[in-house]
């Protein structure tokens, strides 16, 4: 059974979608109730992996699972190659416990064609378990270009009026990146085979082997990273980031912002930097740049924003710089705090828009102006959304705090001290845009006689809530649990990373007539 | 003494003649026997270089691009009286509704 | 006397010709069979032909079974893996076609049974080009494959639009024959010899002639006459207007069969016997390929009429394949075949939604026409934007295992820019394809689509072609080591 | 001596090549197709084929040209209405010139260094030249004949299916 | 042995959480909220006296009580963990106690508000944060309640939230205090960062910060870099400029907030903090002057403004920053004892002063509200001969202004000239610190007058409609009131100077904080040198300059009511200045908010929208354009198709050929 754990977990929702497709289209409790089920049932599949203290001690992947999928001898080989270890488990688990939320904040605000929603949600959930548990850059390729389908369409049927032109440019804007990080993935295969790699399919554990010189790398480093950063989304390449977050139905914009984001992110770890530990070195600069003005920039823009949406939108990219940078630090801390605030911004930026969607199924607008006194009405809701304020501001105590504090204090070490200290600046604006937005939204007199009769949460978007909240306040108090099993995957990591740079340093690697530009 | 070369450049110039019919007249039919003056120059060098090289195969060639000749004049006329049924014109010009 | 007929029967090898010949047989005795039957009917003819390319089929692969080339009459054809590969191609092709062509006919009003034949005799005109060993024989498979082209394309006598196609396509075919003669006749002139075999061997041994203009200028002309069929810019320009003209199943077929057979001809020719020339031609085409990826993708975006816009497209596909044949290596080369076998399914695939989706006329097969088409017909809806993902490359779809061989051959030869902007123009190509889904699911239907009725014939080559996608999309490697065996 | 009977027919070719291509009445560039045919022939006696000579004369002048009169007479297409590109007549004759003068460099620098066969003129006077084609037409090309004649059936099945009114 | 201490902040946790959630719905009546609210804190009070007793037979006077682990990455290992010692002992003492006064007084003052079980659970939730902040024992823990007692406040602040001020107000302490808080943060990570890589000494838990932070070298840069960096969190929480402004504001809250938060606990964070890194502080001179001089300044910058204002609870704000201002003047001379001392006093004697003007502020309310007025019942100007109608209060008041005046054997006489002297005597003080100090007292004194004068003496100046309905408070109000008057009557004796140690008590608070400051006093020789008969001169000129304050009040205010508005016609301008606090709102708004709120639209509309959109969608149309453009070439002309291919074959020979 557990040898093929990730694989039951991962093709457990694409078996329910093909079931799916056969509920008639009318009968929309079913279609719903049995989504919900097949998530649920992932997320207890998937249970397992949060128990396993193997990840303690060890920083081997675990749960791999090796079938020869494409083998054409001698043009090329790709592998059926799944695993997890300390870095992809949280992410994993982080997935298939938003999905069930996800599914179930969309109870009522799906107003047509629920069959195709369902399914598509289904479907992306495959993608999303895929990418994360694939150990062979072709395999995390397809799994990771899949993913963009059902998004696409998520936006664009159930989005909002300007919801063709998002969807289009969420598109073509992520796959540009891809795209060109493809001939990057083909190449560095190519390039492995011709200096006598004996590959294994695209199987990372190889990749990560072998010694590119460092000029190639920049290349190969920069194709990778354009395609990470768009989806990150890291500044100046977010813009997409906010209209896909606009229009996208709740359930939409949840996953979008837990999970998607994080395929940059976790991309970045996984394969860009450990790959071309050189070429980081180079760019970082450039690289933490770019996060300090994320953070900054994105605050500065949230903060006048009229639309909560956008302004939550916005906020995401102050906080993936936030976890960026820690990754860029290449520290423990950096790296764990990165990690760790990838988990809370799934969790509280999630809730938030799941607070957002809750308003506007009541109000059908999101403009701030619009609300305004709401407290008097919703008091559950207004305790609720303060919480994750709180927590998405960093509040100590509450999970953002363990992140952002770890993902500063992790720069500061690694020689990005002034990086940091800007970063931290971030801190305040990021207690500004939220308050101010918060006090717009929920404090004041209530003027807006639509919204005098607002009712308040109800028990399901409170059972939503909840799980969320409690995870906003574990990793706050007990983030023990998480780091435990990160670090010793963390730490082999960095350390690889690092003894490849002190080697490019003393000796300059010489490589093997390598493929010419033509 | 005539060499091979007054030959192939005697074809080239009709070959060149040629192209400049297809490309200047407006007439469908007219445009197809510049095709088939193309078809002939060739047929000519086929046949000099033949002989000069004295293997069978160009003239062999030769018989066929004649059949061939033959042939899409069949399918070309039938095609041009369908079309010249439906519009009265077989002006080149005249068929321009398939653009952009 | 006697020595000659022995001679002329030593030569004779039917095995090396069987396909074509099934094909030829079945086209005849349905020539024979339409003109015993009444007027209109044609349904019967349509599966008889249908059942003569399965016989084919059958044994094209039990051909592939042996797997031993079969070569014979002088050298003119030889039925090596490369040419079954490739009639596998055309067999495909031809099959999904007629399978969607019989309702399609009856409903524009031109039940006509030679049009069947035609298919065939195009088909083996195909199997020609693609197991010619000689200039000769390859002209004259050409030529076949053209004419009865030229008389599909402009078969709705009635209609202008399809005159139209027929007659610029037959002109310009003609005028580029002319060129492609041209190009055999200097070559000739070289080599003194029109087997491609002995034109190799005779440039691999006087290097002298490499030099030679003659040889050069041969091989671009030569070449016109392949890139126009394959619809490469330049020589494309009567690709939309054909296409958006044809009947579609035409369309359909014209944009998979005989491109697939110029591309085989064109291969055998370059590697067999232009080896030599490799730089030079590798070089024109990176041009051209880059040329019609660009020229095909960038001016599809502007076209708001589902056949044309397919049809340039299929042009910017071309382009794709070029790439694989300027690498010129093996996974280059086999990738391309995967590529025209991948291409067949998921084109003809997408034509044949449009097929049923047409009113008559074909008026309606516009963007507009397709609002909310999804909604109201989700079974082709779901079928076309399969299509459309792998058309534009999304894994796991036979598109993207074909474009990745494809750019694989050119990274590992080191056309990293070639692939660079490949997959840029494939950037550009999401748009287009996109805004079909678009208009498919992102609108509200205008109408209610009452006369898209699924045929069966349609449906089930619907069907086929999306088993084929997804199968080469996800289980590539068996095809893909056909192909690499194929490779000679 | 025949030298400059080659330049004569030459000249008369061209001339007749250039009336075809100009001649405002198709009929009238019919007529000088027919002369151009001819001449070709006459060369390709000079050239030791007379089988092909003979043929040229009965397919073409013969077969395809009456083929195009006929239809130019059914269609009765009197002179071409002079729907005059001028702009496109410059286009086309720079392009021609262009393709003459390349073909002529080609050839002028190129030559052909075939392999060369033992077919030689008096081979072809003592065997006759019908013959030697005749055997190879049976022996090695078998093929493309069977092909041809697959071509043919192709063209009248078509011209069939094009021109018959009903369906 | 005190393995318990977490009871301390759980009871108050308990008591928000189980008020938060029940107090709506479940619990309704305002009795038993109420109770359950004041018992929390009560009950922590308890526990906390009992360690406090137990601490004081005790030789190790330094106990760290670990939890459990809260971050382990790598180097950095935090835990949950307490520290307790004197210092904390006797925060414990003042949080608990003066808050559970404040809670009981809670009970009568917040009688009928709706958010009646919001209210009590923030205050629980205070109390909670600000235990969290006191014990902690690792500078983290201490953020977290550092920031949670940010948190509290915003959330008291924003109490009654349709009040647009109220919503400002809590917004503006909050992002104020997160400025502190970068500083606070920025100094932490520095601390940690250097002693790790530079001493090997991976740790932020305070003991062993004390222990090795000489390693950092008396004087250096870093040192003096962080410890700037923590003041700059101190200035934030404790209201001192360049942040005090939101201290004002934050009297939105209500008023026992206003007494517990603003005035007698979270505020003097900031001051705790700094006696907690005593040994860091002492290390960094020029920082310590650096304190010493904001204080002073910030005690004399508030006073001048609290001479203008009306609002009876903003007067007792800028005194609460002023008095804020000795605090930290008193650290920054190492005077940390005293420091300490009088926040104690200061939060007696300010707690009652809020919680007098608090039952005064309501007593007028009902006035006011039974009388359908709607004048502004904090507005001094409308009050006056209160005195009559609510003896406790005024007894109570006037006792804790004669406190906060320096009068002797109040407690404020203790702790204040115990500042002076220190300033004036103390190695790292110096004689215009004294003067500063000295005219701010006299202020002090001035103003504090002034605000009794004119809400409990003179003729009553109440609307005549309302003047029935004023009468005193109930039990539940007052008794907390006598409580810290009683206080801030005797509480100064546990801190006698030595000079007039007449009966050889010793200065009990000195003793008992010695563990933690002595050491760090010796190290830095930081003394009060000076003879005791300078010491007693000084203690007299000072009681002599308050006396000379609450003499000119008395004069404007009792004798010559007709005086002030004099002054403010003769000094108008300078007095509209005063009046509006200098206008430094405004400057702040001109300088920071302005500029980024406008920097932000910018970012957006110009940049994003315009530039890297505008590149996005270029993209884009280009191509739409080349596209547009290109298909134009298809003509549909067959020879225009037929010149194409020429022209590419020609291009193609041509290159190749003659190329």
């Amino acid at each position: 059974m557990s040898e093929h754990l990730l694989s039951l977990m991962t093709f457990l929702p694409l078996v329910g979608m093909v079931i799916l497709l056969f509920i008639p289209r009318d009968n929309e409790p079913l279609l719903k109730s049995f989504t919900l089920i097949v998530t649920l049932v992932t997320f207890f599949v998937s249970l397992p992996l949060a128990f396993n203290d193997a990840f303690r001690t060890s920083s081997e992947m675990q749960y791999t699972e090796f079938a020869s999928w494409i083998n054409i001898g001698g043009f090329f080989q790709m592998n059926y190659n799944v695993g997890i270890d300390g870095i992809s488990l949280w992410l994993v688990l982080l997935t298939t416990f938003i999905m069930p939320i996800a599914v179930l904040s969309t109870w009522k605000a799906v107003p047509k064609g629920v069959k195709g929603f369902m399914a598509l949600l289904l479907l992306l959930e495959t993608a999303m378990l895929g990418a994360f548990i694939s150990l062979d850059l072709f395999l995390f390729y397809i799994f990771w270009e899949l993913m963009l389908i059902p998004m696409y369409f998520l936006i664009g049927i159930w989005g909002g009026k300007n919801r063709i032109y998002a969807a289009v440019k969420f598109f073509i804007y992520t796959a540009v990146g891809s795209l060109l990080m493809l001939v990057a993935i083909i190449y560095v295969y190519y390039y492995a085979i011709q200096s006598g790699l004996s590959m294994d399919g695209f199987s990372i554990a190889q990749f990560y082997m072998m010694e590119i010189p460092a000029g190639l790398q920049l290349w190969l480093f920069l194709a990778f990273a354009f395609s990470f950063a768009i989806k990150v989304p890291m500044f100046p390449l977010h813009t997409w980031l906010p209209d896909a977050h606009t229009e996208a139905p709740t359930a939409g914009s949840v996953i979008l912002a837990a999970i998607l984001l994080k395929m940059g992110t976790y991309g970045f770890v996984r394969f860009a930097i450990p790959l071309f530990p050189e070429a980081l070195q180079t760019c970082m600069p450039y690289l933490a740049t770019l996060c300090v003005v994320g953070i900054i920039y994105g605050s500065l823009v949230a903060m006048v924003q009229s639309d909560v949406k956008k302004l939550v939108a916005y906020s995401s990219v102050a906080h993936l710089g936030f976890v960026m940078l820690g990754v860029f630090a290449l520290n423990l801390q950096g790296m764990a705090g990165g990690l760790i605030q990838m988990i809370n911004h799934g969790i509280s930026t999630g809730a938030l828009f799941l607070i957002v969607g809750f308003i506007y199924e009541r109000r059908h607008t999101r403009e701030i102006s619009e609300f305004g006194g709401l407290a008097k009405r919703m008091p559950i809701l207004t305790t609720i959304f303060m919480i994750i304020t709180f927590s998405s501001i960093g509040l100590p105590g509450t999970n953002g705090f363990v992140g952002e504090f770890l993902a500063i204090m992790g720069a500061f070490e690694s020689g990005l001290r002034w990086y940091a200290v800007v970063a931290t600046l971030g801190v305040i604006l990021a207690a500004v845009y939220m308050l101010w937005m918060f006090q717009r939204v929920m404090f004041g007199e209530l003027t807006n006689p639509k919204n005098a009769e607002l009712k308040d949460l109800s028990a399901r978007e409170i059972v939503i809530m909840i799980p969320l909240l409690i995870f906003v306040f574990w990793i706050g108090i007990f983030p023990n649990t998480f780091f435990d099993k990160m670090n010793p995957s963390l730490e082999n990591l960095i350390d690889q990373v690092k003894g490849k740079q002190q080697v490019a340093m003393v000796q300059h690697v010489d490589a093997p007539e390598h493929l010419e530009f033509k | 003494m005539i060499t091979i070369n007054h030959y192939l450049v005697l074809s080239a110039i009709l070959f060149s003649l040629g192209t400049f019919g297809v490309l200047t007249r407006k007439n469908a039919i007219v445009i197809f026997m510049c095709i088939e003056l193309m078809l002939n120059a060739v047929n000519l060098s086929f046949i000099s270089l033949s002989s000069y090289l004295g293997n069978m195969d160009g003239q062999i060639f030769v018989f066929f691009v004649m059949t061939v000749a033959a042939a899409e004049a069949a399918v070309g006329l039938a095609l041009m009286i369908a079309f010249f049924r439906n519009r009265e014109s077989i002006a080149v010009d005249d068929f321009s509704l398939l653009k952009w | 006397m006697e020595n000659l007929v022995q001679t002329a029967l030593a030569n004779v090898n039917f095995s090396a010709i069987m396909p074509s010949l099934i094909l030829i047989c079945f086209g005849m005795a349905l020539l024979l069979i339409g003109v015993f039957s009444r007027r209109g009917r044609t349904t019967h003819i349509a599966w008889i032909s249908i059942i003569g390319l399965v016989i084919t089929a059958v044994y094209t692969y039990v051909d592939w079974m042996d797997a031993e080339s079969h070569f014979g009459f002088a050298g003119h054809v030889a039925q090596d893996n490369f040419a079954v590969f490739f009639n596998i191609i055309f067999l495909v092709a031809a099959v999904l076609t007629i399978l969607m062509s019989d309702d399609y006919l009856k409903r524009e009003g031109y039940p006509i049974n030679e049009y069947y034949a035609l298919i065939l005799f195009t088909t083996a005109g195909a199997m020609w080009m693609a197991s010619g060993t000689d200039l000769m024989t390859i002209f004259l498979g050409l030529e076949v494959l053209s004419i009865s082209l030229y008389v599909l394309a402009g078969l709705f006598r009635g209609d202008v639009r399809s005159n139209e196609a027929g007659l610029k396509y037959f002109l310009l075919g003609a005028f580029s024959t002319g060129f492609l003669l041209y190009g055999v006749a200097l070559l000739y002139g070289v080599a003194g010899t029109t087997n491609i075999a002995d034109i190799g061997m005779y440039l691999s041994a006087h290097k002298a002639a490499l030099g030679n203009p003659m040889t050069i200028a041969g091989m671009v002309l030569l070449s016109t006459g392949f890139l126009f069929k394959i619809g490469v810019v330049p020589f494309h320009m009567w690709t939309p207007d054909v296409y958006q003209g044809a009947p579609t199943p035409i369309t359909a077929f014209m944009s998979a069969g005989p491109k697939a057979a110029a591309i085989a001809a064109f291969l055998r020719i370059l590697l067999l016997g232009l080896g030599d020339l490799q730089a030079e031609w590798s070089m024109m085409l990176w041009v051209l390929a880059v040329l019609t990826m660009t020229v095909g993708n960038f001016v599809a975006i502007s076209q708001t009429n589902l056949k044309r816009m397919l049809a340039y497209s299929s042009i910017s596909h071309a382009g794709y394949a070029l790439v694989g044949i300027v690498a010129a290596n093996e996974i280059g080369i086999s990738g391309v075949m995967f590529y025209m076998l991948a291409y067949t399914f998921m084109n003809i695939g997408a034509f044949a939604v449009l097929v049923l989706a047409g009113k008559k006329g074909e008026e309606n097969l516009t963007l507009d026409g397709f609002a909310g088409f999804g909604y109201k017909r989700p079974f082709l809806g779901v079928a076309m934007c399969i299509f459309l993902f792998s058309l534009m490359g999304l894994p796991p779809t036979a598109g993207f295992a074909g474009k990745f061989y494809v750019f694989a051959g050119a990274i590992k030869a080191g056309y990293i820019w070639l692939a660079i902007i490949g997959v840029l123009n494939s950037a550009v190509s999401l748009y287009y394809y996109l805004r079909v889904m678009v208009y498919m699911y992102f609108r509200e239907p205008l109408e209610d689509y009452s006369w898209v009725k699924l045929h069966a014939g349609a449906v089930i080559s619907i069907v086929l072609a999306l088993l084929g996608v997804l199968y080469l999309g996800v289980l590539p490697d068996g095809v893909m080591e056909m192909a690499k065996l194929a490779f000679f | 001596m025949e030298i400059f009977y080659f330049y004569l027919l030459a000249v008369v070719v061209i001339i007749s090549g250039f009336l075809v291509v100009t001649c405002k009445s198709p009929v009238n560039s019919a007529i000088a197709l027919m002369m151009t045919f001819v001449c070709l022939a006459n060369f390709y006696v000079m050239l030791h084929a007379p089988f092909m000579a003979a043929i040229q004369i009965m397919v073409y002048a013969g077969a395809i040209l009456m083929l195009i009169i006929f239809t130019i007479m059914l269609l009765n297409l009197g002179t071409a209405v002079a729907r005059k590109g001028s702009h496109s007549v410059v286009w086309a004759t720079v392009l021609a010139f262009l393709i003459a003068l390349q073909s002529y460099f080609v050839i002028n620098r190129g030559r052909p260094s075939g392999t060369t066969g033992e077919i030689t003129a008096d081979l072809v006077a003592k065997v006759g030249h019908t013959e030697l084609i005749a055997r190879s037409l049976f022996t090695d090309f078998l093929l493309p004949f069977e092909i041809a004649s697959i071509l043919l059936l192709v063209a009248i099945v078509g011209a069939v299916v094009l021109v018959k009114k009903d369906v | 042995m005190y393995d318990k201490l977490w009871l301390i902040p759980f009871f108050p946790l308990v008591g928000a959480i189980i008020n938060g959630l029940l107090g709506k719905k479940v619990l309704k009546s305002e009795k038993v909220i109420g109770a359950i609210g004041t018992l929390a804190v009560a009950l922590s009070f308890v526990v906390s006296c009992n360690y406090f007793i137990q601490l004081l037979g005790d030789e190790n006077k330094i106990h760290n009580e670990r939890l459990f682990s809260w971050m382990s990455v790598g180097q950095l290992q935090v835990d949950w963990e307490f520290l307790f010692d004197p210092l904390s002992a006797i925060m414990l003492l003042v949080v608990t106690g003066v808050g559970s006064l404040i809670h009981l007084y809670s009970i009568g003052y917040m009688h009928g508000e709706e958010g009646f079980y919001r209210y009590f659970s923030y205050l629980n939730l205070f109390i909670f944060s600000m235990l969290m902040l006191v014990l902690g024992g690792n500078a983290l823990v201490m953020f977290v309640g550092w920031e949670g007692v940010g948190l509290c406040s915003y959330l008291l602040i924003g109490y009654y939230f349709e009040k647009k001020s109220a919503g400002d107000a809590a917004k503006k302490a909050f992002v104020v205090n997160r400025v502190g808080d970068f500083g606070f943060l920025l100094g932490l990570l520095t601390l940690f960062w250097t002693l790790g890589s530079e001493h090997g000494v991976w740790t932020i838990n305070f003991v062993e910060i004390a222990e090795h932070g000489h390693l950092l070298g008396t004087g250096s840069v870093v040192v003096t870099v962080i410890t700037l960096c923590f003041f700059l969190g101190a200035t934030g929480k404790s209201a001192q400029i360049p942040l005090y402004t939101w201290l004002p504001d934050a009297m939105e809250g209500p008023t026992p907030v206003s007494a517990l938060i603003h005035a007698a606990t979270m505020v003097t964070a900031g001051v705790y903090m700094i006696g907690r890194m005593n040994g860091l502080f002492a290390m960094a001179p020029d920082t310590m002057m650096v304190v010493a001089i904001i204080g002073a300044a910030t005690a004399i910058f508030a006073a001048t403004i609290g001479f203008a204002q009306n609002d009876i609870k903003r007067v007792l704000a800028y005194s609460t920053v002023s008095q804020l201002g000795f605090m930290f003047m008193a650290m920054g001379v190492g005077a940390f004892t005293a420091g300490i001392f009088h926040l104690m006093t200061h939060a007696f004697f300010k707690a009652c002063l809020f919680l007098g003007s608090g039952s005064v502020i309501h007593a007028m309310h009902h006035a006011l509200h039974k009388a359908h007025l709607d004048d502004d019942p904090q507005d001094m100007r409308n009050m006056g001969g209160l005195r009559k109608f609510m003896p406790v209060t005024w007894a109570t008041f006037g006792i804790s202004c004669l406190a906060i005046a320096g009068m002797p054997f109040f407690a404020g006489f203790f702790s204040k000239d115990e500042i002076l002297w220190w300033s004036f005597a103390s190695s790292r003080g110096s004689m215009f610190v004294w003067v500063v100090g000295s005219i701010a007292a006299c202020m002090t004194a001035f103003y504090m007058f002034r605000c009794l004068y004119m809400t409990f003496h003179g003729d009553q100046k109440t609307d005549p409609r309302a003047k029935d309905h004023v009468h005193e408070s109930p039990w539940v109000i007052t008794l907390p009131l006598v409580v810290l008057a009683v206080l801030a009557t005797v509480g100064g004796f546990v801190g006698i100077p030595h000079a007039i140690d007449f009966f050889h008590v010793g200065n009990k608070l000195d003793q008992f904080l010695a563990p933690v400051f002595h050491h760090t006093q010796q190290t830095y020789d930081i003394a009060a040198h000076g003879s005791a008969s300078t010491e007693i001169a000084l203690m007299v000129l000072s009681v002599l300059i308050g006396l000379t304050g609450i003499a000119i009040a008395t004069v404007m205010y009792m004798k010559r009511p007709d005086l002030p508005a004099k002054f403010t016609a003769k000094f108008s301008k300078l007095h509209r200045w005063v009046y509006n606090k200098w206008y430094i709102d405004e400057l702040y708004d001109f300088l920071i908010v302005n500029p980024c709120k406008a920097f932000g639209h910018f970012c957006w509309r110009s940049f994003d929208v315009a530039v890297i959109d505008g590149i996005v969608n270029g993209f884009g149309f280009v191509t739409k354009g080349i596209s547009s453009g290109l298909r134009y070439l298809q003509t549909g002309l067959t020879q225009t198709y037929a010149a194409g291919m020429v022209i590419g074959v020609v291009v193609l020979v041509g290159y190749f050929v003659l190329g």
